[in-house]
């Protein structure tokens, strides 16, 4: 019965992830006060592109139609690993955050080889962008795994967050280091505003967009939706772990509902917070990057050397 | 029994190595068959034609490689028997010193690595036939290559077998010695001559250190065997002299960064197959010597050991992928990503180290056998790289980067062998790679669980560099995939490539990628058999790594980290097939070729792509004093005023900053030096008898 | 006991035939057949001391025991292989008008000559005797220096005999002083130079004459081996004679005057108690090993090249012998072995190389393995061998070299290893740019006969691989005489 | 024991010593050739007659024969030979002139003083009277190759090594009641061959570089090639 739960919750997610992206298209518009399109928007988009038929460039190889699938394979995963809604679910025991990060690593690398299948300046410009960006998050994001692994004693998602649950609010400076370090990671992974602008197709400033230039049609539509559950899940992440209240303990109906309605608002705060950050912020040049990025390192660092400093208080022998 | 299996493998290394002298015999070898098959008219007629002029080169060439499978093949078998057996054989071969016979053991460490041999001998023996067509016609003998390359097998396995120092320096400088014969094969070309000179060089002393090492340690065991050395009771001091003489001869060996300048310069310029097995494999036996001494003979641990291996480790591994970024000759490439492998197995084994010495025994073995695994795991991929580079050259004929493109439309065969090897070079789950990377991250993070805070803290930032390592390497290799294989063929030659038709260089690759999945996909079973390994070597076993049954890896404890690498591959195929089939069935549209939109620009052509340079032009800029680049541009202008470009040419190399800081002062000062001794030979008599002279007072003053 | 007569007998008959015959083509097969018979006598007497012990001749005058007995036998035996490879290279010198008749009959009698001498050294007994042979064998030897009548082999040859003689001159004052504070002890008569008398109760000796006589003694025979401040001579000697009497002196006239001064060494260490010798020794040896490994790198001539790394072994066998350790000896006694016959095939290679170069000169010689591999091969696995890789003898005794001295003096090691690898990178940085490369155009193949080359290396890796028991003991013993102790 | 309680012959015996000293010192002044064998032909000579009285005085007859033996080697044989070669090499007219003769004699004294200090420990141990002449021996050995070192001719090394082999013969005697009868033979003929060889090589080295001036003997040199 808990594999049909978990089942169920990796179609829950997968189904709420353009429904985020919608929401955080809105609070963008609204705080440009601008009209902004249904939240459904994003459905239709998917829908839409389903229906068209996809165009294949000539000098594409095998390795072109059969990226999409891979990467949103590979992300659907990540999403059955992640507990969305309640915790010890038997899928979690496939993996841990580190083979998250290989999984994200696995469906870059075939998006990277099909922006370069193509044989396009674009495609090489956003793959190698890509991949400096993604080569330089990597520290940072396992620096907070770190710290997380340090104090939870373990790196698998579930038994984390019931370790955080169980301890009671506890404001643990290691924590806010390492919460901070992962929301920069989440932008630079995700390819939202300071780092790479989603939205634009001006040649020079994209990144994830360059890549995906050639895609059309259904591939497309795998693509966007692989991008937008990718987005959900950092989401999630940040908010189970560090704010685990409320998700569910048990497989009871009651403690589901709940686990349900606070993950929604959850994410909608979060959601609010990273369109604030866009709305401010303005993208920044490509070799600007490496500073945020190493910023990012510098917080996680000093969320682990906090832990070890203030929070083990291990006596010396 | 396992030693039985050993003892045929070194003997079919050697009989290749032999038959290899009868290259270009042809003639005495018929006649010689004829007359000692007389007696026996039918033997003697298939003999004949056995032995007869036309296909004579082909079958010899067939018949050196088969017999270099059938080592690899029973290298396997003694190794599978020892790990599962767990038994220690020892046996004293008549030869050596006459108070020091040859001592040979075969314990489950010796046949583990005895698998990471054996694995790729197999792959090459098939591939190389098939690759070795391309020397025939040359100007270099066959007997040689064949010669050296038997020895250089036969040298690697004895230095498995070995149990006392004199043996083991017999069989490790034999592995030098022939490995350099090989580097230099095609002397015509200066550059392996210098590679082969800096090669010896560097393995002779990395050779004298080894020997001071076992000599320190003799000195206070009572002899040169390693049973007497296990039982040597060294002072803090002393061991930690002996450790460090170890480690700069097994690194200079393994390529160890201040000591790795020789890697680069030998491995591009050997042929392919032995490259692939220097690469592979030879970097594994110094890996196997440095773990025999440091593990093995001398037991004790320090602490100070592990955080300087972890250290050397750490620098190997990201400076190596940084200079592999960089490197746009194939061969080099792959060379510079063998030495951040073998960081990566250093990192591993200081990890390890510091575990033991500060008492917690669990973690070290499991340190260890991650190190292990990757040992395996990047012989199997490096020689498919290897043999990968090799199929290229023997098809294109050229090394450079920047030459090739579009290849895996033409050459479907060799692109997926080589996927697979990017994927698991780059550690991405359902490969090999993934498993021992994952294991050494699972290690680090129980750095937690040490008591000294230094090491709390140095620790993560190390494993964060490995991090930055591993994510490095991912864009190293998916660049030389994409500028390689995919895109628009950038030379004429890169064009008109066609597929691989020797049978033997496709099940070459193709056995080795097999593996790769295999080991990636099951590695609990894998580590279950090394559990006489560390059992024997370090008194642990790593008990619960299969606690959630023998599809799940679980290393320290269940809730602590697992991961399922057949439910990950199951699961991800079966979204994908359902993806496929709603979208593709439902709508019923098959995709329609066009030009591609490339924003509206249009007109492609293969300069319009990303070359290698120019995709890791990021990295260099972010990471620039870590290199000493060379650039140059040079614009040639025409016109009225020079005001219209003619040509840009822009040059750009990336030379080892390890020359200029380490090796170039070296020479100068030892040319300096001699030049200084010269000095004595003056030439003129009457000096020389004031030599004489004052030699003679000068005692004389002493002794009175 | 027989054997003893033969030994010295037939280079005596040889050398007188010479004198008759040296001009006609039948010198070199007399040469030939001379090698042999005194190898087989050799054998004889090497079977007849194994069976016997040591033994003694002609009222003692000639002594043979474990430490000589081997040695005469490697004597002849490179004296039978260079003899070989001399004759066909000297009837190429003598067409190619280098040579005349007059000048080969007296190339072929100072041959036998010279091997008389070495035969005396070895097997005498009195000291005197000892120094007469030496000085005999450096006489025979210096007018086949300037057997080419060039300006530059008559100077080298003239310095070798001013150099020579004067150093052979102060062991003479040596042996005097020995034959002094022996005759205090043991009264006037005739054994009193005789070296098993003085071995015998040589605690009884005055230490400060003892002292004072071996500082003569070791350098006086320094000078014959070549130890470093002492060694101008030798590789003006080796380049500018032929090349067969350069393979001879350098692989076993060095090793005589090596056996003498070990010999004396035995003598003094029962006298004084300290280890001023082993420490003289070992301080002479290190700095010939690390100054001629230093000089290898500027040498533009290939015999000249190879003379350098004969003083820089003989060096470490000098150092091994100054340890004086059970393990350091074994080694010594075995490097002296593997060296003369390593060194006596690449001087046997360098001869043809040079012949089929027409020079000697290092940066004219060139793909020696395309034009003709057998020399090629010849030269680079004989460098590889000399260089100690294994499983070439040679490496064996360095190995136990280094481990001897890291057991009993750690602080040297560092240095042994500086000293190694110079030597290698100085010998192989020539050798592989000769050997491997293409020919320079109009290099043809020349008629070499390449058996003794394969003999030696062949003989070199068979030591290397396992040392027959027969020999094994020999040294065992040897070891026990000089060092007092078996290795274990 | 000193010398007035020892008896005629035994004093003469130690003036004879002085003597060849006296002929060591007086050939490093030289700087004509034929004086110089000259001189080294009265050393010869002195040596004979040294060898004889010791002969006489520790009664051991084959001294004799060794005196007589080396007083025809060096003391006639070898300097006609020499005398020979100088007037065939047309060398007797050759000035070889010492860049600095004090400094040379100075170093000399140096030597014979040098020599007695370090036989000291030889002398005060044996009971042979004529021990104290050992330092002069170990002088003369010693002056030999400081005229070798000092001297551009040829000839003049040639001198310089037969008064070392004179030294030693003469340390010989006085030490020890000389050297058995085998060793003397050898030491004699090898010194006549060296003789012999040396006038072999005074024709070759003439006819390579047409002089005898050692310093143009230094092609084979690697000094900063």
């Amino acid at each position: 019965m808990s594999w049909l739960l978990a089942f169920l919750e990796t179609l829950l997610f997968i189904a709420a992830a353009p429904l985020l992206a919608g929401w955080i298209k809105r609070v963008k518009c609204r705080l440009q006060n601008r009209k902004s399109p249904s939240v459904f928007q994003p459905y239709r988009n998917l829908l839409k592109l389903y229906d068209k038929q996809p165009i294949l460039p000539h000098p594409a190889s095998w390795i072109f139609p059969a990226a999409p699938y891979i990467v949103f394979a590979s992300t659907v995963l990540s999403a059955a690993i992640v507990p969305l809604v309640a915790v010890n679910l038997p899928t979690a025991h496939i993996a841990d955050m580190i083979v998250l990060v290989g999984f994200f690593a696995l469906s870059r690398t075939f998006l990277v080889l099909a922006g370069m299948d193509i044989g396009t300046a674009f495609g090489g410009m956003g793959a190698s962008r890509e991949m400096t960006i993604s080569s330089l998050a990597e520290p940072s994001m396992l620096m907070a795994v770190f710290t997380l692994a340090m104090t939870a004693h373990t790196t698998n998602l579930s038994e984390a967050i019931n370790y955080v649950h169980d301890t009671g609010l506890v404001l643990r400076p290691s924590y806010v280091f390492a919460l901070g370090g992962l929301m920069m990671v989440t932008v630079a992974e995700t390819g939202r505003v300071p780092v790479d602008n989603p939205a634009t197709h001006l040649e020079l400033t994209m990144i994830h967009e360059a890549m995906i230039l050639e895609y059309s049609g259904r591939w497309l539509a795998l693509i966007e939706w692989a991008s937008q559950i990718k987005l959900m899940l950092y989401g999630v992440l940040i908010a189970n772990i560090f704010f685990p209240w409320g998700i569910a303990q048990d497989f009871s109906p009651a403690s589901l509902g709940l686990g349900i309605v606070m993950i929604a608002i959850k994410l909608a705060i979060l959601a609010v917070i990273l369109a604030l950050s866009e709305v401010v912020l303005a993208k920044m040049r490509i070799f600007r990057v490496q500073e945020y990025l190493s910023f990012a390192y510098l917080l996680s660092v000093l969320g682990m050397l906090s832990h070890i400093i203030l929070e083990a208080a291990r006596v010396y022998r | 029994m396992s030693l039985f299996f050993a003892y045929v493998s070194v003997l079919f290394a050697l009989m290749s190595a032999l038959t290899a002298l009868t290259a270009s015999k042809q003639k005495e070898v018929a006649n010689l068959s004829r007359s000692a098959l007389q007696h026996w008219p039918a033997l003697q007629f298939k003999a004949e034609n056995l032995f007869c002029e036309s296909g004579y080169a082909v079958r010899h060439r067939n018949f050196l490689f088969i017999l270099l499978g059938f080592s690899g093949l029973f290298a396997v078998l003694a190794g599978t028997t020892t790990l599962l057996s767990g038994s220690i054989t020892t046996d004293i071969l008549p030869l050596g010193l006459p108070w020091l016979n040859w001592h040979i053991r075969i314990d489950p460490l010796s046949g583990f690595f005895l698998c990471v041999l054996g694995l790729p001998l197999m792959a090459v023996s098939l591939y190389g036939s098939g690759y070795v067509r391309e020397y025939e016609h040359g100007k270099h003998s066959m007997a040689a290559l064949g010669l050296f390359t038997g020895l250089f097998v036969a040298g690697m396995e004895m230095v498995l077998l070995a149990d006392d120092a004199f043996i083991f320096m017999i069989a490790w400088e034999l592995m030098s010695v022939a490995s350099y014969f090989l580097v230099v094969f095609q002397h015509h070309h200066s550059a392996n001559r210098h590679a082969g000179f800096l090669y010896l060089l560097m393995a002779e002393i990395g050779a004298i250190a080894i020997i001071l090492a076992f000599g320190v340690v003799a000195g206070f065991g009572n002899g040169l065997t390693f049973t007497a050395m296990r039982s040597a009771e060294l002072s803090a001091t002393w061991a930690s002299i002996a450790f460090i003489l170890g480690l700069i001869g097994f690194g200079m060996k393994a390529g160890l960064m201040p000591l790795h300048a020789w890697l680069p310069e030998a491995h591009p310029v050997a042929p392919p197959h032995i490259s692939a097995l220097m690469s592979g494999v030879m970097l594994k036996i110094a890996v196997y010597g440095f773990i025999r001494f440091s593990f093995d003979l001398l037991n004790q641990f320090l602490w100070q050991w592990g955080v300087l291996v972890l250290i050397l480790g750490c620098t190997t591994a990201v400076l190596g992928i940084l200079y592999a970024l960089q490197q746009t000759n194939l061969k080099r490439l792959l060379a510079y990503s063998s030495v951040e492998n073998i960081g990566i197995i250093f990192t591993a084994l200081g990890l390890s180290l510091i575990f033991f010495s500060s008492g917690m025994s669990e973690l070290g073995t499991l340190g260890l056998i991650a190190a292990l695994l990757h040992c395996l795991n990047h012989a199997l991929f490096k020689s498919l790289l290897f043999m990968v580079a090799g199929i290229i050259w023997h098809k294109i004929h050229d090394h450079n980067l920047e030459n090739l493109g579009g290849l895996i439309h033409r050459m479907p065969k060799t692109a997926v062998f080589f996927l697979v090897g990017v994927l698991s070079i780059s550690a991405l789950p359902p490969f090999n790679g993934f498993v021992s990377e994952w294991l050494i991250f699972q290690t680090a993070l129980q750095a937690g669980s040490l008591d000294s805070g230094v090491l709390r803290s140095l620790i993560p930032s190390a494993s964060a560099v490995l991090a930055l390592t591993s994510a490095l390497a991912a864009t190293c290799f998916v660049k030389f995939y994409g500028v390689a294989f995919l895109g628009l063929p950038r030379t004429h030659h890169a064009a008109h490539a066609n597929e691989i038709d020797h049978q033997g260089m496709v099940t070459g690759p193709a056995f080795l990628s097999a593996c790769c999945l295999l080991f990636g996909i099951f590695p609990t079973p894998l580590i279950n058999a090394m559990g006489n390994l560390t059992q024997q070597l370090t008194g642990f076993q790593l008990t619960n790594i299969s606690s959630l049954g023998w599809l799940w890896l679980t290393p320290v404890s269940q809730n602590t980290a697992a991961y399922a690498p057949l439910y990950v591959l199951a699961g991800s195929m079966a979204v994908g097939g359902l993806c496929y089939h709603f979208l593709y069935r439902r709508t019923g549209l098959n995709p329609r070729k066009a030009e591609p939109w490339d924003c509206g620009f249009g007109g492609l052509n293969a300069h319009m792509q990303y070359t290698s340079g120019a995709f890791s032009m990021p990295i260099r800029r972010i990471f620039q004093p870590v290199f000493d680049i060379k650039e140059s541009l040079e614009v040639q202008h025409e016109g009225p005023a020079s005001t219209r470009v003619k040509s840009i040419r822009y040059q750009f190399q990336a030379p080892d900053p390890v020359w200029s800081k380490l090796y170039d002062p070296i020479t100068l000062a030892v040319n300096r030096l001699a030049r200084f001794a010269g000095i004595i030979q003056t030439g003129n008599i009457r000096t020389y008898l004031g030599y004489s002279f004052f030699t003679l007072i000068f005692l004389l003053w002493v002794i009175s | 006991m027989i054997g003893i007569y033969l030994i010295l007998f037939i280079p005596l008959v040889g050398m007188s035939l010479q004198a008759f015959y040296g001009a006609t083509p039948k010198a070199a097969i007399i040469n030939l057949r001379c090698n042999i018979l005194s190898l087989i006598s050799s054998v004889w007497l090497a079977i007849d001391v194994l069976w016997n012990g040591s033994l003694f001749a002609f009222d003692r005058m000639f002594y043979i025991d474990s430490f000589n007995v081997y040695l005469i036998a490697l004597t002849a035996f490179v004296g039978l292989t260079t003899s070989i490879f001399s004759g066909p290279y000297m009837q190429h010198e003598q067409d190619s008008g280098r040579l005349s008749p007059k000048r080969l009959k007296l190339y072929y009698s100072m041959y036998q000559g010279f091997m008389l001498a070495m035969y005396l050294v070895l097997t005498t007994n009195n000291m005197g005797v000892m120094w007469v042979a030496m000085e005999g064998a450096t006489l025979a030897t210096v007018l086949l220096v300037s057997l080419y009548r060039t300006p530059e082999s008559v100077e080298a040859a003239w310095k070798y005999f001013i150099l020579c003689g004067v150093g052979i001159a102060q062991a003479l004052f040596g042996t005097v002083l020995l034959y002094f504070a022996a005759e205090q002890k043991l009264g006037v008569g005739g054994d009193a130079l005789l070296w098993t008398v003085l071995h015998e109760n040589s605690s009884s000796l005055d230490p400060a004459i003892v002292g004072l006589a071996f500082v003569f003694l070791l350098v006086g025979y320094g000078t014959k081996i070549g130890l470093v401040p002492l060694h101008s001579w030798l590789p003006d000697a080796h380049s500018e004679g032929p090349t067969p009497m350069s393979a001879i002196l350098s692989g076993l006239l060095l090793n005589d005057a090596l056996y003498a001064v070990v010999r004396c060494k035995m003598l003094v260490e029962g006298a004084l108690n300290n280890h001023l010798a082993g420490h003289l020794m070992m301080g002479f040896g290190l700095l010939s090993f690390l100054v001629a490994s230093l000089l290898l790198h500027r040498q533009t001539d290939i015999k000249r090249l190879f003379s350098y790394s004969s003083i820089e072994h003989m060096g470490l066998m000098t150092f091994a012998f100054g340890v004086g350790s059970p393990w350091a000896t074994f080694a010594a006694l075995f490097h002296m072995t593997t060296h003369s016959l390593t060194k006596s095939a690449i001087f046997v290679t360098v001869g043809h190389a040079s012949q089929l170069a027409g020079t000697q000169r290092i940066e004219k010689i060139r793909g020696l393995i395309l034009t003709q591999p057998k020399i090629g091969w010849g030269l680079l696995i004989g460098t590889v061998a000399i260089a100690g890789f294994p499983p070439f003898g040679v490496f064996a005794s360095e190995f136990l070299v280094l481990v001897a001295t890291m057991h009993d003096y750690p602080w040297i090691t560092p240095l042994l290893l500086l000293g190694i690898g110079l030597a290698f990178a100085g010998l192989f940085r020539h050798i592989q740019a000769m050997v491997y490369g293409e020919p320079p155009e109009g290099q043809t193949p020349i008629t070499a006969n390449l058996w003794p080359v394969i003999l030696h290396l062949a003989l070199v890796l068979w030591l290397g691989l396992a040392i027959p028991d027969f020999l094994g003991n020999w040294f065992n013993q040897a070891t026990l005489l000089i060092s007092g102790g078996l290795p274990q | 024991m000193s010398i007035a309680d020892l008896n005629l012959y035994q004093q003469a015996i130690l003036l004879l010593a002085g003597l060849i000293a006296l002929t060591s010192f007086l050939m490093l002044g030289q700087s004509r050739l034929v004086r110089l064998v000259r001189v080294f032909a009265l050393q010869g000579f002195l040596l004979a007659l040294a060898t004889a009285m010791a002969a006489n005085v520790l009664n051991y007859p084959h001294l004799y024969i060794s005196a007589g033996l080396n007083l025809l080697m060096k003391g006639i044989l070898i300097p006609m030979l020499l005398h020979r070669l100088i007037r065939r090499l047309g060398l007797h007219r050759v000035m070889d002139t010492i860049e600095h003769p004090a400094r040379v004699m100075m170093g000399g004294a140096t030597l014979l003083i040098f020599s007695y200090y370090v036989s000291l420990p030889v002398i005060n141990h044996s009971p042979l009277f004529t021990l104290n002449a050992i330092a002069v021996s170990l002088a003369v050995v010693l002056l030999g190759m400081l005229l070798m070192i000092t001297r551009k001719q040829a000839v003049a090394h040639v001198v310089g090594f037969m008064s070392i082999e004179n030294g030693l013969f003469f340390a010989a005697v006085v030490s020890t009641y000389g050297m058995p009868m085998i060793v003397e033979l050898g030491i004699a003929f090898d010194v006549l061959v060296a003789a012999v060889l040396f006038g072999v090589f005074f024709f070759q080295i003439n006819a390579s570089i047409d002089s005898l001036n050692v310093d143009h003997l230094s092609k084979l040199s690697e000094v900063d090639k």
